[in-house]
């Protein structure tokens, strides 16, 4: 195995590894919030913040990328405050591949797991409140295992996406090996020079592969969950 | 203990405006289909915010839709029971019936009734259901399942739309006990909805009758349901009076005295104290009136009466009002035989009751 | 602590045997590549990439650089030269003159180069292509890739007949035949500049010597580049 | 034109074993909740594939595990009226009502009826209903929505799952008499199920009660509904018998006059035509027993009978089976009566019938 | 305005917007169908056609492109049969920039169709077939109608990354101006440019506008629809 890929390419197997799990839980909260507001709420600015939401999705990469590096980068007004107040850079690190590969995702999983907010019937949480549950807990004990499909399928929709993205990636944190070249910048790389295509053959197996059985294991869990929620129909 | 309720609301065509008080003990709502029962359940529940209004339960004000005051579903602690059953699906029986349980307390007016679930599992006879997904039950299994977590969450107040509505008869015998001895023992006040007259008899201290979205008649169940001018909303076969009664004594063959004004009733065997206080209902169409009193007869129950009144509609039927005692009791004849008696107000007659129709779920202590 | 070069993606090849041989020194260095494109490069110096060094494929992006003050001054040299060709699909005969083949090329056949306005090769392509004066000829003809590489794979795969890419393009076992190379005074000479980011350490200094020494030039040129700086 | 259903399947701890025969006319089936009611009418519309049986419809077979025949649900043209409405929510009340008329056919067993639009909606209330959207409908009004649309996509045959449970007495009052005008015009099968043997009486030409998944009992409505051994299943209240009768007379003062094979019964007027036959439903405590014929009462029903047996439960009352011409009579009174009237098998005595007490739900045309 | 664009880009915006709307509405009956069977069926496979369909989103879209160039180009099996039997050339041609933005959205439009198939209740479409109704025309009037959120959720996404997709579609069919030149390379090609960077920000000005106004069309649509479903909570 490890003569079959060097130690640079195992090295970015690992971290897109590393930035797709990252990416997806950490966007996972702030997507299901945005996915609920966006399905339950009517507000000024509504548009607004549903577009925003989808502009990486529109925009070439590269400009996403860019966009980032203007407003991450170490210079950028939110990059240099991150870097005062938490230390925290995120420019040509791996956390702002991160980043990168979150935001990208973003819109995929907003629009999953708003469909799935959208199609809980308010009835069983109107049934939870006259049993005494607040807000905050009808949320957490009816409405989320109901639309917990909707999540699963968001999630595996933003680790996918972190799993390919490329250009705002590159952009962003460029494709330092070991710290922010992920596989599809080590894909890329090889395709530029001559000779190359088989050695990205090879990673595109691997990420095929990963990708791969995060799918299989996410169809296993939501099948199990839809089944918890439906019955077996007899 | 007590609801008050005062709310408008547009409902379509319809204009919901309804005034009412709910004292402690069991509120039936009664009305055709579509009269806004469940609308009025709703705003109770908080479920529904009425354009204009007030609710308020013993003092606390729940709702003031001037004062903008809108007191939460989950604070309200009312426990519901949907017309619709309205299981969660994701949780297996036990789990639904324990949803509320945490947020079960300890104080409010049933201070000192706490179910469990055994109890309440075998109450409803759903003690082989707890490990069910709630997509493999039966109608009647499903609303057995929302009764029990409405109980199970310990609410301030009962609401229950058609609880009984999917259910068997002998289903019913199990639970209707259950209702009134909450009503009885715990004082949990239950704003209840129903269609059957025979549960509104038996469980109602007090019915608001809806019609069209508005209080057509409110008050104690005695008078409500003895009203002939109600006579329509119940229906003809429904008509009756509900008298006061005291338990005179036990009797070896299985019978129960009662003393009412009029004199002495014998029913099945009743499980309440001897010198306890009830009510009986008699029905209008379950009374036979004789201008001599009857002998060599199976009726137990003979009442001396005298004619009040005479109601005749289209049919061939005529309600006459009687007293008998200080009660007033209403029967059902043909015109055809109140003729051939040639009854007349103040004409002194004889009530004939079979005892076995003075039945179970026309009795309620109270 | 290694010395981070960022580098133009298409040096990759010949850089990787060079850091590789840096390493082998008694006193090596290691050397951090990254590889992208020169304008996503020299974009992330301006917005302070850690990077040492810098070899961009295209003075443009390192005079905007250089302007801005990001340079070690005196530290610009022009490392490299290329040259550019033209190519043919394989099953395609190359064997008339380079401007022959260009003027005649057959109707719906395609002429494949990088961006004619953004990537290096497409702008010097472009500019020989109307130096030799077939520019009117081609220009509906031309497809036009996102970078080099694109465009070299859309003649390896046969989509496009021909294509003009720079002479270290086709590797050895690339599909593509090479019809000609253009004249070196068909367009601007293709230089790769070289520069320290920053005020140097004393490894960065070692570094971007050896870059420029012998060992480091045998390599370029092995690969196809042309050493421009004379021996030190 | 009739259903025969054979089928078994496991359903958890229970398992659904049931074979029956629904003749032409309105089959009910009876049980208690969680009896396999729905689960039948679900393998009967094809909704599940029982695990093992034969379902036909006269002579076509719709189900035959063993052949691997399954007639897939589209194709069966049964209309279900589902225990919960199952309203398409997409779609407003009238394109819900017409959503199977391009596929209703004028074939079939009820060639000649061909409901309209106006027709059903006038006749289930709901014709104000026609734009809204079915989420605001009530619990009943959605109950009458879904009977309509499975009316008027004209089927071969009806399923109803519980359609009345929802809705109030007057309302009843105004679709069974429609549902007997289907039974006795259209040949319609109908297969019903219900909790009400009001309902059942009134409507069922056959009964099957299903007792945990099982079939306890099936057969002629007149045969099962005055079976003794019955009374535990639709409780001692419903108790009663059928009786075959005939249409004598209508009188001027609202009466009709019919006989049965013991005498002459008078009831409200009926909207038969004389000398057409029909049934008539006497409950077991509406029977008063006499040693003499009774005097000066309002009761105009007094038919002489025969005492054939005496069966005595737990409690304080008794059922006497009684001879009265031909037919069976029950009668429910109390032991003390009975031994205070010493009655014995084969005593002659006259049996006291209320005639409002023959009430309207409890006859139906047959 | 035609001061402001010249008329190449202006061509670009209807070009990018031409190749939007014909990925998005020649998808949706595939990206249906395919969601259907996801939803509803179990065969054997299934995991496969499911890996197929996210393969765009995990691989980097310069590898899709090439991958579709093998396959759809003049000379893959695929283009060579399209070509012969139907005239049909997608490489260097805008019909190759709808392929490629349709394969590069499928994903997203399949797994938000799904979701809405999975949450359509299963005993409506029961009820419509003892009503008479055929597989098929429960299909079309109770499953498609319930499902019409998802449908148009799923087409937004798919509008979008077709608006938005770069890295697959150069890969294909190249930028020939005014035949496959798109917003996106158009945009790409002047943050190559040193000070392209305005010229650039006007683009994505442009493509943000035209998005937006898409997506606030079908939030309208939208709620519509579920209104219908759902009835206005009194
Ligand atoms: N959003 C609405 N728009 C118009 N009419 C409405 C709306 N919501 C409810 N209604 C009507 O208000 C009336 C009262 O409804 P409600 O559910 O309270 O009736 P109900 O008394 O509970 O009837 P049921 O016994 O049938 O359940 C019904 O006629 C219903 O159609
Ligand atoms: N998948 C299942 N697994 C286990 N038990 C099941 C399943 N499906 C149904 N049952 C049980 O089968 C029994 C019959 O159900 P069915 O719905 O036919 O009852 P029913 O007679 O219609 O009752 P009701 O009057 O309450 O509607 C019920 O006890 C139910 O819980
Ligand atoms: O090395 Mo380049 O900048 O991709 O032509
Ligand atoms: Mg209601
Ligand atoms: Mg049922």
């Amino acid at each position: 195995m490890t003569g079959w890929l060097g130690p640079e390419e195992w090295q970015a197997v690992a971290l897109s590894l590393k930035v797709a799990t990252w990416s997806t839980l950490l966007s996972l909260p702030f997507g299901t919030l945005i996915a609920y507001v966006l399905a339950r709420h009517q507000f000024p600015g509504k548009q607004l913040l549903n577009g925003l939401v989808h502009l990486p999705l529109i925009l070439p990469p590269v400009v996403t990328g860019y966009l980032l590096l203007l407003g991450f980068g170490r210079t950028g007004p939110i990059g240099s405050w991150l870097e005062q107040t938490f230390g925290l850079i995120l420019a040509f690190r791996w956390t702002g591949a991160v980043l990168a590969a979150a935001i990208m995702g973003f819109p995929l999983m907003v629009r999953a797991i708003r469909l799935g907010f959208e199609s809980v019937d308010p009835k069983l949480e109107q049934a939870a409140a006259t049993l005494g549950a607040s807000r905050l807990w009808i949320f957490a004990t009816v409405t989320l295992p109901l639309i917990l499909p909707a999540l699963i399928a968001g999630a595996v929709l933003g680790f996918a996406k972190a799993m390919g993205e490329f250009g705002a990636t590159i952009t962003f944190v460029s494709n330092i090996p070991g710290q922010t070249q992920t596989l599809p910048s080590a894909i890329y790389t090889f395709l530029q020079i001559p000779g190359g295509e088989n050695s990205a053959l090879r990673l595109v197996l691997i990420s095929v592969a990963v990708a791969m059985g995060a799918l299989v294991a996410s169809e296993v869990f939501s099948r199990r969950a839809s089944r918890r929620t439906r019955g077996t129909p007899t | 203990m007590s609801l008050s309720v005062d709310i408008t609301h547009p409902l379509g065509d319809l204009t919901l405006k309804t005034a009412f008080t709910a004292p402690s003990g069991i509120t039936t709502l009664f009305g055709h289909s579509g009269s806004g029962k469940s609308t009025v359940i709703n705003a109770v529940a908080g479920l529904l915010r009425p354009r204009q209004g007030t609710i308020a339960w013993s003092g606390e004000t729940l709702l003031d839709t001037a004062k903008r005051v809108n007191c939460p579903v989950h604070k309200r602690r009312f426990g519901l029971v949907f017309q619709d059953a309205r299981l969660f699906p994701h949780l297996n029986v036990q789990r639904n019936l324990l949803y509320g349980q945490r947020f079960a307390r300890p104080d409010g007016p049933a201070a000192g009734w706490a179910p469990t679930l055994d109890e309440v599992a075998n109450l409803l006879g759903i003690s082989d259901l707890l490990n069910r997904h709630t997509t493999t039950l039966s109608g009647g299994e499903k609303q057995r399942v929302a009764i029990g977590r409405a109980l199970l969450s310990r609410p301030r107040m009962l609401l229950m739309d058609e609880p009984l509505a999917a259910l068997d008869n002998a289903r019913k015998e199990e639970i209707l006990p259950y209702l009134e001895r909450l009503r009885d023992h715990t004082g949990l006040p239950i704003l209840y909805v129903s269609h059957s007259v025979a549960e509104v008899a038996r469980l109602a201290t007090s019915v608001v009758v809806l019609e069209n979205g508005q209080v057509a008649r409110a008050g104690p169940a005695e008078e409500v349901l003895s009203d002939p001018q109600m006579v329509h909303q119940f229906g003809l076969r429904e008509a009756g009076a509900v008298l006061p009664a005291t338990i005179a004594a036990h009797h070896d063959d299985g019978l129960t005295e009662l003393t009412v004004s009029g004199g002495q009733l014998f029913l099945p065997r009743m499980q309440a104290d001897v010198h306890s206080r009830t009510r009986v209902r008699i029905l209008a169409q379950d009374i036979l009136l004789s201008t001599e009193r009857p002998t060599g007869t199976s009726a137990l129950n003979i009442l001396p009466a005298t004619v009040v009144a005479l109601r005749s509609g289209q049919g061939p039927g005529t309600i006459v009002q009687l007293y008998c005692g200080q009660d007033r009791l209403l029967a059902r004849i043909t015109r055809r035989s109140a003729e051939a008696m040639a009854l007349k107000p103040g004409c002194a007659i004889f009530a004939v009751i079979k005892s076995v129709s003075i039945a179970r779920t026309d009795v309620g202590a109270g | 602590e290694p010395v981070t070069i960022f580098a133009a993606a298409s040096l990759k090849p010949a850089l990787d045997q060079i850091a590789a041989r840096a390493a082998e020194n008694p006193d090596g260095v290691q050397l951090r590549l990254s590889y992208a494109g020169s304008s996503a490069l020299a974009r992330q110096i301006q917005y302070g990439a850690p990077a040492q060094l810098f070899i961009s494929a295209n003075s443009d992006w390192m005079d905007v650089l250089d302007q801005q003050g990001l340079l070690n001054p005196g530290s610009r040299v022009d490392l490299l030269g290329n040259r550019l060709v033209l190519i043919a699909a394989p099953g395609i005969s190359g064997d008339k003159p380079l401007a022959a083949t260009l003027r005649e090329l057959p109707d719906n056949a395609h002429l494949a180069m990088g961006l004619i306005r953004a990537v290096p090769a497409g702008i010097y392509g472009r500019e020989a292509l109307e130096t030799l004066d077939v520019w009117t000829d081609v220009q509906t003809r031309v497809v036009q890739g996102d970078n080099v590489r694109t465009a070299l794979r859309l003649v390896a795969s046969g989509e496009a007949e021909y294509g003009i890419v720079y002479a270290t393009d086709p590797g050895p076992d690339a599909k593509v035949q090479v019809v000609d190379v253009f004249p070196d005074n068909s367009h601007t000479p293709i230089r790769y500049p070289l520069a320290m980011i920053g005020a140097p350490t004393p490894l960065t200094q070692q570094v971007y010597d050896f870059l420029r020494s012998d060992s480091a030039r045998d390599v370029f040129q092995a690969h196809g580049f042309i050493p421009l700086e004379p021996e030190q």
